[in-house]
Formats: structure tokens, C-alpha cells, sequence
């Protein structure tokens, strides 16, 4: 399940696109039961280029085109994951998962519980999400949050080049659906990875900075914008520690007290609309759980409430951005 | 495109006859080519075929005297469709069916005690009493269910199909739906994904004429299924779906073709319902000539008349059967009634897999 | 757009499907634009009984069946908003409009903005939503609160005979898409049409029973509920004040913080599973405008994160009871 | 089932041209049976298709000097379907289109400086830079866009045209889909609602071989896509989507059937993009060859030499031709370049109607 590497010499940077890729040659190899299903994951080589020359490696029955038609590929690979093998799905993008979330909901995430235990469903579904790249209203949606409102699932949001390399065997381990949200900004991202990392934690959140005034609270694609916040904060002498979730569901509850309860304070960033945003479950958890830490009201940072336009400067306007995470801070500090 | 064909019966029956394979989970006419089934072959599909209807007949009851709730939706009149598919699938087969699934349940042997529980919502149900009539699940018999959303099984089905296919085995997946679901785009993905695939999978369309109130005219603009399923490439051909022999042969036909690796098969078996579409409709959008013309064809009493012109049943036999079957259903009542109920302690067990669970 | 009705005489009680087929009923009598559409709305007279005798008044171009296909007659319906009808557009229940998702959150809510303020989309969708009838998974779901994560689209969970009779009328009259929330146990609820109502605002959240000590806030099928426990507790003189909050999107903040500013301590009955619940923005919401002037913090009373099981014991013990809001409240007030 | 019909283009043209109706868009031909049609249309389809070409070219250069963004998806080669089907078209008439829409709204009628401000994201954009590439909007123009999820606008089509047959109008509605949506639910759903209902619905499918890099037999069990259409009962037939004027008699036949109430129409265009699926494809999946023969059947060309071989066309003609279009490109492209940007403050416009519009 876990890699082993040389630690001799300094690593090259890689991509995250890399990571991902290398996780998936790595599950291939592993265990013949899994393989990769989706549009465009063979010859095309994954429409964000994640699973190119897979094909080559692993041939045409185990990186498996679809047609399109996301309800039914995805169908069919709860189906696969029933009848003993462990899928790979891959859908283009969240915004298309919409087609597919009757099969994600009342198959893979219901049918371990109503038939009382006896079927499981092993099945990992990748897909992009968020905006950032101009594409308009619909492709631009984050609606991880929604996912992470089902019981039975667990959803994950690799925002790091060794969550990237990792969380798909973690993943393949579970029994139960696990769902991969990708933010499409992240993919070109560059890091070095930590060649003593043979396995990732899935039921724990990451304090990727620490800091004593305030924490900030994200996953994904809004974690460099957080990083960069951060720094920015540190210059002004505000110490902000920031939370990675990295499973959205289910969420580590833990960590995030254990944080708020350093820090008194809490920022939650998220790339999802505001009302009814992965955000306010966890604002009201940290309510709910600690309140009486709380030395000024939790604040979220979201995307306006706008189906995101195409336009630069309107799109940047729509989504959170180091600027407004800092403010945000700046207010909740004060 | 394969050419569609409209099967007489007589014709399938001829060839399936012919043909031993494809009977692994059924001893009866195993085997015997060229010959007559045997006479405890008819005995078992009639005695199949009562279950159901005396199990369902029982449900009525106690759905009124609100032992079991939720929504119900009796099979009765369409016996001989699971009845004569069941025939021709393996124990290794799978069958992915739908909320109107006690009949394929129990054609599929799942034991009437762990249905009936099911029903009762009771720890003894073969869902644990989580399900309910519309969840029916046993996984050793790979009886996959059970799916209340209309369509929502057809791509599970060809995913099962698909990984039997890539494990080298020659499983046949069985997925039985409505005509109202072949309108769901679900359908119309999965057949062309199946046959894309050539995936071992058979598709049995149980069209009744109606989705719940909606008349088969008012739901497809070309009302001829098979042919339509045709349009996909597969062979798909309709079947008498009142007469369990009939079904029997055109399943043997289309399991063995499907085993042999020529892809998805799809039977449009031509059906109707005695009953209304749930225990909560009056059924008004029928005529009552219509729904009595149907019954003069029922599958249960077709089979029985057949056997007696046959020679091969008598009143007592008859008599018997009924008496043993009912005798099973009252001991799987007795038994849903004393059964234990799922402690509410245990609500969210299942959820997600127990901890240690990994494979 | 509003019924007179003479107010002599003590009107018969009425149902809440009643209510519901008269709003329908004076709907298409007043706009010739408006029809009705969907899976047995016709000949059956709805899978709930809700346009029964429609059809006879109506005929079939006006009470429209469709075959099954909710991506198909959703977006159909949508369609024919643009082209300048009226439609109203029955999905059977919650469960299969995740069939039609995409229409609904990809065209339905996006065009307008999309279009730069060029394509209006005046449908109205109603459907059934929420547990507590021994349906099984499948057939039990809240999801009212993921579509009041959509920017562009009202929400609307009538919870009363008025408000089933009037909110259809005050739907039709919004230029945009509006989603109706009907909760499955209310069908049969009875209450006496006032009268002197003639249409419904659809802004403002509404107090159902004035309170001091606590904040009981709630919508759709729990209201019910929310008003039984009440009474219980006013009993042990607790004083709850219960308010309904009738439109899911936009929220109506104002009436929630002058009721919790009265208060101090709110409590949020919402039947979706907690973990990402239309309760947790109100929460949120809470926290951030009226941080200050709570006494405790915001308690929800969800559902239990599960797949709704059929058995009655074990359905009961998933879903928000009398008794367990009542709990909640104590625990908030003690 | 209405039988399939492979239509050779010149049997199309010859019916087509005995039929003045359904052109009251385009005045060319109009009421001009059994008479050629005029130089002056053979001119107008060249320079429609022309400016589609010409633009496009130009949203390359300005994609790799990142004036546009986004995703863009080229029609360059397939220009002959959106301007022949467009002639069939009248005002009234509403059109309904992918993401790959600059050649439907170009030809469509919506003016290139609103097409271009759009790509370019500003305030005098067809959509007001809320939309680009893959969202152009003209209510004006019944053009309702500009769909980004594959076969997401199928069903939009069938309300617009049943919202026009409840009012008693004649129009029809055209929806231009690929052969990749053809694989998904909504298209079957939608073919289904259409015929049953009998609405009056052009379906346009733009066979370009290829759904991204996935090829149509790996797309489709069948790959006789206007067949498989046929089998909703619908009148449908293929045509070749490389000349116009083909494309334009099977419109115009299809357009007028449509418009006489026979319920929906099947045209499955068989045509080619000459650039990869969008700005971001490397094209790795289809041959050079295959590519290279392809473009030997350019429909611009094409339609270029067949005048030139009529004599109605010569280098000088053709020469200003281009010059015009290319002037209206620059045109486009610095009227673009000089309007506003959509103010940030007005982010929230549009979300929802502004108080007062209610209709
Ligand atoms: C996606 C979806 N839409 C609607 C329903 C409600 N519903 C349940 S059964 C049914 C009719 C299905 O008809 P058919 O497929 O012919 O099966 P039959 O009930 O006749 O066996 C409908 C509309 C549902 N369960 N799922
Ligand atoms: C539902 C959905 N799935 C996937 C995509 C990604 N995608 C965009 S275009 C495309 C190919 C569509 O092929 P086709 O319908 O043949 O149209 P063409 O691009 O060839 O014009 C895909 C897979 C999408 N936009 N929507
Ligand atoms: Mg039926
Ligand atoms: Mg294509």
C-alpha cells in the first residue's frame, strides 16, 4: 500500500498532476482489481492530463474509456466496486457529478446500510473542482460541501503534492466510497515530496502553519491562498495558524478545537457559495463545541453568491483571495 | 443492428429446449435435451409461482392490519416472469432488480422467513429491517436488490456484469425494470455502455402497460421496447411474459447466448399487474374490463390448467401444494412476528463499514 | 394574483393537499400562461393526490403527464419558462429530482446571470420532500437545504394551510425560479384557511408562537413538531418562541436575530442530517450577526447521519422528535 | 417507426428547392421554386461561413496573446452545418447550441463585435462578459445559447418548443447537440418527450466523429446515430455536413415538415473539426492523415470552388470577400479591445431579476 523511497540526495519538485498520476501507476501495480474509468482517461490521457500514458502501461481494460454519460459510468463502477474489483472513476469535473448524484447517493452511499451490512462498496470517485481559471458559471462550481453531507462517504480534498501522491492508496483501503475532490488550480502546483511519507491519515486534519492568534480554518484549492494570507499577516505581527482539513467528511473535529482552542479565534475559507457552505457546518461545530473559548465571532470567507462569471475581474471579485482572507483576519483579530 | 424478433413461444421454447446450458442453478431440466421438462419441473415453477402469490396475498393483509408500512408493491399477476428468468440463472449469477422485487427475491430462493421479516422491519430480515419491501437484499445469493429509484439499477447491473467480465468468469448479471424505466435516460446509458462493452448482462423489461398511472403510450413516442433495445446492437426480442414456460425458454435462450460472450441480450417480457401500482393507489386509470382481460390470462392458473390438460396435476396435488405453501408463509409470518426488532442502539451501524472491515 | 373570500360564517377546516390543489386550481384559472407538468400529475391525479380532478377541469395540454425522465420534463419545463409560459413542474419526490439537478442548478439558476440579465426563467417547482413515513432510504431525504445553496433560486417549505394555499400565487409572481418544499407528513394536516389572508409574502420568516427564553427555528415538516414541543415546555415554564422560517433562500436574517436577540439562545430543528444542514448556516448566520447577545450556544436538533431506515423504531430514533427538541431546548435554557 | 433515410445531398437539394416555406429568414431563395438559387445566396452562405472561419482564426491569435480565456472550443471546419441550417431558420424561429456556438451565433445573426467584446469578457459582450466562449446569449435573436454541459441543452429545446406550440405559434426550435451528447440520458429523454408530444423540434447532430478524444465507436455500441433516432419514431436522416448546400436542403425539407406539425426532426450532420476539441488539446488521438483528408472536404473551399466552377465566382470577388470579412473581424476585435469592463460593483447583477420585473 505505501511507497518506500531512497532518501539519498535532494528530490526533484513535482506536480501535483504528477502525484496524482504516480498514485494511480502505484494502486495499478498493487492490486489488479483496481482501474481507471471516465471520459477520456485512455487515449486523451484525462482531460487535465492526469492519467496520461496510463493507457500505454496498463491497457485498454484497465484505463477505461467512457462514454458520456456520468450516471451511468458511475453506476457502473458502484456496480464493479459490488462485484469485487476496486474502480477508479474519474468524472471531468464536479459540475458534471450532478448527472451522477442519484448512483452517488442512493447506490454507493446508502446500500452498505440498507442491506443491513452486507454490501460494500469500495469505490473511489475522483473529480475537479473549483474555479480560478475563468470557465464560467458551469464549470466553475465547488460543491465538495455538498458530498460531504452524505453519511456513508468520505470525502477528501488533497490540497498538498504528498496528499496528492498518497490519499488515493489510503482511499483504495477503505471499504466505503470514497470521493477525491482535485482543485483544478492545483494541479500545476509544484512541491517537493517528503520522501519519509509512506502512507496518509485520513481521519486527521493538518496544522500546515502554526500560529497563536487566530486560526484559519480550509482545504484545497484555498490553501495557498491561506498560506500566502498568512504570511502576509505575520508581516503585519498577526500569527495565524492554518488548518488543512484535508477530509471534509469526516471532519476532525479534534484538530479544529484543539486549534480554536489556542488561538480564540477562527477564519473559515471556503471556495463554495456562502449560504449553506461546507463553512458553516464548521463554524457551527466550533459554536457548538467551543464556544465559551470563542473571543469574537467565527468568520467565513466564501465565494459571493453568484453563478461565477466568466470575466477576470468579476471572476477574482467572486472568489476568495489572499486580500480578503487577510481582511477578514484583520477584523477578526481586532 | 440485430434484427429484432418477436419470439412465439412455442418457437423459444423449441429452442431452448434443445439446449442444456445455462441451467446451473436449476436441476429440473438439466441435461435432458430433445425430451419434455420434467414433471417436478412444472410442480416447482407452479409452486414458485404460488409463493409469490400467496406471500403477496398475505402482505395485503398485513399491510391493512398495519403489521408492515411504507410503500408496497405487489408482484401478483407477474409471477411467471421471475419465475421463468430465475430458471435459467446459476447460483454465481447475479440479478439486480426493483421496488417491486418480493417476487425476484423469492424466485431468486431468498427464504420467505427473511423477506417476510424484512417486511416486519425485524433483525431477522434479510435487510435487517433497514430496507423494507423495497429494499430486499441477500448478498450470498447475490441478490443485489432492490432499488426504490426507477432506472437507478440498470448501470449497478452492467457494473457487476463488468467486473465478472474483467475477473474471467462467465456470471451472468440479471437486471430486471419497468417499461417506464426504459424512458429514464439511466436505461438508455446503461444499454449502450452494455453493449459498447459487451458486457455479459441481461436486461429483462417487465412491461406491464403501465408506470403507475401512466399508460405505455403516454410514456414512449415508439411503444415496441425490443425493438428499440435493438437499436443498440444487442438481440432483444419479446416474450409472453404470462406464460413462465415461455419465459423460462427465451431466458435459457438469451442466458446462454449472453455466457457464451455475445454481449447484453435484452427480453421484453409482456406482462400486467392484478393490482394497483402500490397499496396506496385506487388504481383508477384502468378499465376494469381490461384489468379482468389480463386476469382470464394468469400465469399461476395457466400453468395449473396446462399441467391438468397434461395430465400431470390433479385436484389434490393441487390442493397440497397450495396447503404446503401456505404452511410455509404462515411459518414465516409466525416467525417475522417473534423475531427481534433492530435495537435502536445500533441506528448507525452500517453506515460506513466496521472498523478492521478492510478487504 | 389573491382570493377574496367572504368571511362570514366559521369556514370548514381544511387539508394541507386541499390547500395546495386550490393554489393550483386558482393559478391556471388566472393565467392562461400557467399549466402543470410532471409523472402522474394527470390521470392519477398525482402520486400524492395533490391535483386530483385537475385533469377533468384542466384537460391533458394543461395537466401535463410526462414519462419518466426528470432531467428530460425538468428541463423541459425550464425551457418552457424562457419561452414564455408559466409552468409549475411536479418532481414525485426530493429523492428524484437529484435526476435533475443539473437542469435545475446549471440552467434553471445560472441563465439569467449567464445571459447577462437577458433570460428569465419564471418556472416553479414543487416536490415532496422529508422522512417519517416508513419509506426507506431511498425515499426519505431533506435535501431542501442543498438547493438553498443555490444563488438564483427561491426556496419556499410551506408549513401551513395558508401558506400551501397562497405561496404558489406569490411563486408564479417571481420572475425567477422558484423551488416548492412540500413535506410528505403534512398532506393530511388540517387546519381552518384564514380568511382574510390574501397573499403571501414570501420575504419574511414567521413567528408561529411568541417566546422569551428561547428561540425555536424551524420550517416545513418540523414546525409541527417544533409547536408540540413547545407546548410541553411551556408546561415546565419554559417560554419558547417558535418561528417558522417558511422561505429557505433568501433567509430571512432580520426576523431570526430580533427573535434571538430577544432570546439569547436559539435552538434549529431541521430534518436534513446535521452535518452540512440548511441549520448549520443559520447557525453560522447567528453567530456572526448576534454573537454578542447570546447566552449559549446555538443548539441544532437534525437527523442522525444514516441512510433513513425502514423500521419504525429505527426511523423514529433518525429523525427529530418532540421529545428530542424539548431535550434541546432544556439543555440550552438550563 | 419512420423508416431511415440516408438522404444523398442532391435528391435533399432537389426537394428542397421545390419548396419556398420555412425561409423567412433568409431571403435568397424565398418563393423561387424549381429555380436555382441566386449567385447572390451561393455569396451570402460563403461569406457567413467565411467570417465563422476568419473569426475563429483570429480568437486563436488572441487566445495565445491571453486576451481571451477560458475554455474555447473551435467550429473551423464544420461551418457548412450552423450556416445551412440557419437559412431554414426564420426570425421568430429559436435556436438552442453547445459550447462550441461561435459559428451558431455567428450565423445566427448575432453581430461578431458582441460575440468578440464577449470573448474578450467586456460590458458590451453578447452575454456582458458574464458568460465567454461557451455562454453567448441574444434574446433578441432567440438565440438561447451557449450550453456548457454536454446535451444540458437538449432539454431547454423541447420546453422552448412546446412553450411555442402551447401558444400557437409555427415556430420551431433548433438544437444543435454533437455525437458525444447523443450518449447521454437527456438526449434520450428529450428525444422521447419530443415525439411522444409531437413538438416542433429540429435536432441538429453535429457528427464530428469525436467526443474530445474519444472516438464514435468508442462512444456508441451503434454508431448510426440518425437509425438509432429513427427508432423514437421521429423522421431523421443523415446528411453531409461538409456542404452547405446540402445542409441546407435538408433543413429547409426538415424545417418546413417541423413547422407543418409533424413533430420533431432528426439531422445527423456529418462533419469534422479541423482544430483540436479546444485550446487545450494536444490532439494525440486522431491520425494526420485522417486530419489531412478531412480538409481536403473544407466546406469553405468547397462551396469556393464549386461557384468557381459555375463561373460565378473569381479571385477578385473572392479576394474582397475575405477583405470584408477580415475588416469586420478588426472591427470586432478593436471595438472589443475599446469597451468597458463590466463593473466589479456590478458582481451581483443578474443573480436574480431586479425588483419590479416581474412579468
Ligand atoms: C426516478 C424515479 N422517478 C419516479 C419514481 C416514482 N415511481 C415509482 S414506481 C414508478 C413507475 C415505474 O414504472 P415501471 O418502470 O413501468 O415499473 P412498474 O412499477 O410498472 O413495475 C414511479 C413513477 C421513482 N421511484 N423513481
Ligand atoms: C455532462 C458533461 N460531461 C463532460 C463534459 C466535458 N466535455 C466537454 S465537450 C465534450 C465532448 C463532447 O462531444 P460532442 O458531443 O461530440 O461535441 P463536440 O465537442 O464534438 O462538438 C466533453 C466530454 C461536459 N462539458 N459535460
Ligand atoms: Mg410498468
Ligand atoms: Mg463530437
Amino acid at each position: 500500500m505505501s511507497t518506500r523511497r531512497s532518501s539519498a540526495g535532494a528530490p526533484p519538485p513535482t506536480t501535483y498532476r504528477e502525484a496524482l498520476r504516480e498514485g494511480l501507476r502505484e494502486a495499478m501495480h498493487e492490486d489488479e482489481r483496481v482501474f481507471l474509468m471516465g471520459e477520456d482517461v485512455g487515449n486523451y490521457g484525462g482531460c487535465f492530463g492526469v492519467s496520461l500514458g496510463l493507457l500505454e502501461e496498463f491497457g485498454p481494460e484497465r484505463i477505461r474509456d467512457t462514454p458520456l454519460s456520468e450516471s451511468g459510468f458511475v453506476g457502473a463502477g458502484i456496480g464493479a466496486a459490488l462485484g469485487g474489483m476496486r474502480p477508479v472513476v474519474e468524472i471531468m469535473t464536479v459540475n458534471f457529478s450532478l448527472l451522477a448524484m442519484d448512483q452517488i447517493l442512493n447506490n454507493a452511499a446508502t446500500l452498505l446500510h440498507m442491506s443491513g451490512g452486507q454490501l460494500g462498496v469500495p469505490v473511489v470517485i475522483r473529480m475537479t473542482t473549483g474555479a480560478g481559471r475563468q470557465l464560467g458559471a458551469q464549470h466553475s462550481h465547488s460543491l465538495e460541501g455538498w458530498y460531504a453531507h452524505i453519511p456513508g462517504i468520505r470525502v477528501l480534498a488533497p490540497a498538498t503534492v504528498d496528499d496528492a501522491r498518497h490519499m488515493l492508496a489510503a482511499a483504495l483501503a477503505d471499504p466505503d466510497p470514497v470521493l477525491i475532490f482535485e482543485h483544478g488550480s492545483l494541479y500545476n502546483a509544484e512541491g517537493v515530496l517528503d520522501g519519509t511519507i509512506e502512507a496518509v491519515d485520513l481521519d486527521t486534519a493538518a496544522v500546515r502553519r502554526p500560529g497563536t492568534d487566530v486560526s484559519v480554518i480550509t482545504y484545497g484549492g484555498s490553501l495557498p491562498k491561506a498560506m500566502a494570507a498568512a504570511d502576509v499577516l505575520a508581516g503585519e505581527g498577526i500569527s495565524a495558524e492554518v488548518v488543512d482539513l484535508r477530509t471534509l467528511r469526516p471532519l476532525d473535529d479534534a484538530t479544529i478545537m484543539a486549534s480554536v482552542c489556542r488561538t480564540h479565534r477562527a477564519v473559515i475559507i471556503d471556495e463554495a457559495w456562502r449560504s449553506g457552505s461546507l463553512a458553516a457546518e464548521i463554524s457551527s461545530r466550533i459554536t457548538e463545541q467551543a464556544f465559551y473559548e470563542l473571543d469574537a465571532p467565527v468568520e467565513r470567507v466564501c465565494s459571493a453568491e453568484v453563478p461565477i462569471p466568466y470575466a477576470r475581474q468579476l471572476e477574482e471579485a467572486a472568489l476568495p483571495q489572499v486580500a480578503t482572507i487577510a481582511d477578514a483576519v484583520r477584523r477578526t483579530v481586532s | 443492428m440485430s434484427s429484432t424478433s418477436a419470439q412465439t413461444e412455442g418457437k423459444a421454447r423449441r429452442a431452448a429446449r434443445k439446449s442444456g446450458r445455462g441451467k446451473a442453478g436449476s436441476a429440473a431440466a438439466r441435461g435432458a435435451p430433445d425430451s419434455l421438462p420434467s414433471p417436478d419441473h412444472h410442480l416447482s415453477l407452479l409452486r414458485q409461482m404460488l409463493t409469490i402469490r400467496r406471500f403477496e396475498e398475505r402482505c395485503v393483509e398485513l399491510y391493512s392490519s398495519t403489521e408492515i408500512r411504507g410503500f408496497v408493491h405487489l408482484y401478483i399477476g407477474e409471477e411467471a416472469v421471475a419465475v421463468g428468468v430465475n430458471q435459467a440463472l446459476g447460483q454465481e449469477d447475479a440479478v439486480v432488480s426493483t421496488y417491486r422485487e418480493h417476487g425476484h427475491a423469492l424466485a431468486r430462493g431468498v427464504p420467505a422467513e427473511a423477506v417476510m421479516a424484512e417486511m416486519y422491519g425485524k433483525a431477522t430480515g434479510c435487510s435487517r429491517g433497514r430496507g423494507g419491501s423495497m429494499h430486499l437484499f441477500d448478498a450470498d445469493r447475490r441478490f443485489y436488490g432492490g432499488n426504490a429509484i426507477v432506472a437507478g439499477g440498470l448501470p449497478l447491473a452492467a457494473g457487476l456484469a463488468l467486473a465478472d467480465r474483467m475477473r474471467g468468469s462467465t456470471h451472468v448479471t440479471c437486471c430486471f425494470f419497468g417499461d417506464g424505466a426504459f424512458a429514464e435516460g439511466e436505461f438508455h446509458e446503461t444499454a449502450n455502455l452494455a453493449a459498447l462493452w459487451q458486457l455479459p448482462l441481461l436486461l429483462v423489461c417487465e412491461n406491464n402497460l403501465y408506470a403507475m398511472g401512466t399508460s405505455l403510450a403516454r410514456e414512449h413516442a415508439q411503444t415496441n421496447l425490443a425493438m428499440r433495445a435493438a437499436s443498440y446492437g444487442m438481440p432483444a426480442w419479446t416474450v409472453d411474459g404470462m406464460d413462465v414456460l415461455a419465459v423460462e425458454a427465451a431466458a435459457q435462450r438469451a442466458v446462454e447466448s449472453v455466457r457464451a460472450g455475445n454481449g447484453p441480450h435484452f427480453i421484453e417480457a409482456q406482462t400486467y399487474r392484478f393490482r394497483a401500482h402500490s397499496m396506496y393507489d385506487p388504481d383508477r386509470y384502468r378499465a376494469k374490463s381490461e384489468i379482468e382481460a389480463w386476469k382470464g390470462r394468469d400465469p399461476v392458473q395457466g400453468l395449473a390448467d396446462r399441467m391438468r390438460t397434461d395430465g400431470r396435476l390433479d385436484d389434490r396435488t393441487m390442493e397440497e401444494l397450495d396447503k404446503g405453501v401456505l404452511g410455509e408463509i404462515d411459518r414465516a409470518v409466525r416467525s417475522a412476528e417473534d423475531a427481534p426488532m433492530e435495537p435502536v442502539a445500533d441506528l448507525l451501524r452500517f453506515v460506513t463499514s466496521a472498523p478492521g472491515s478492510t478487504t
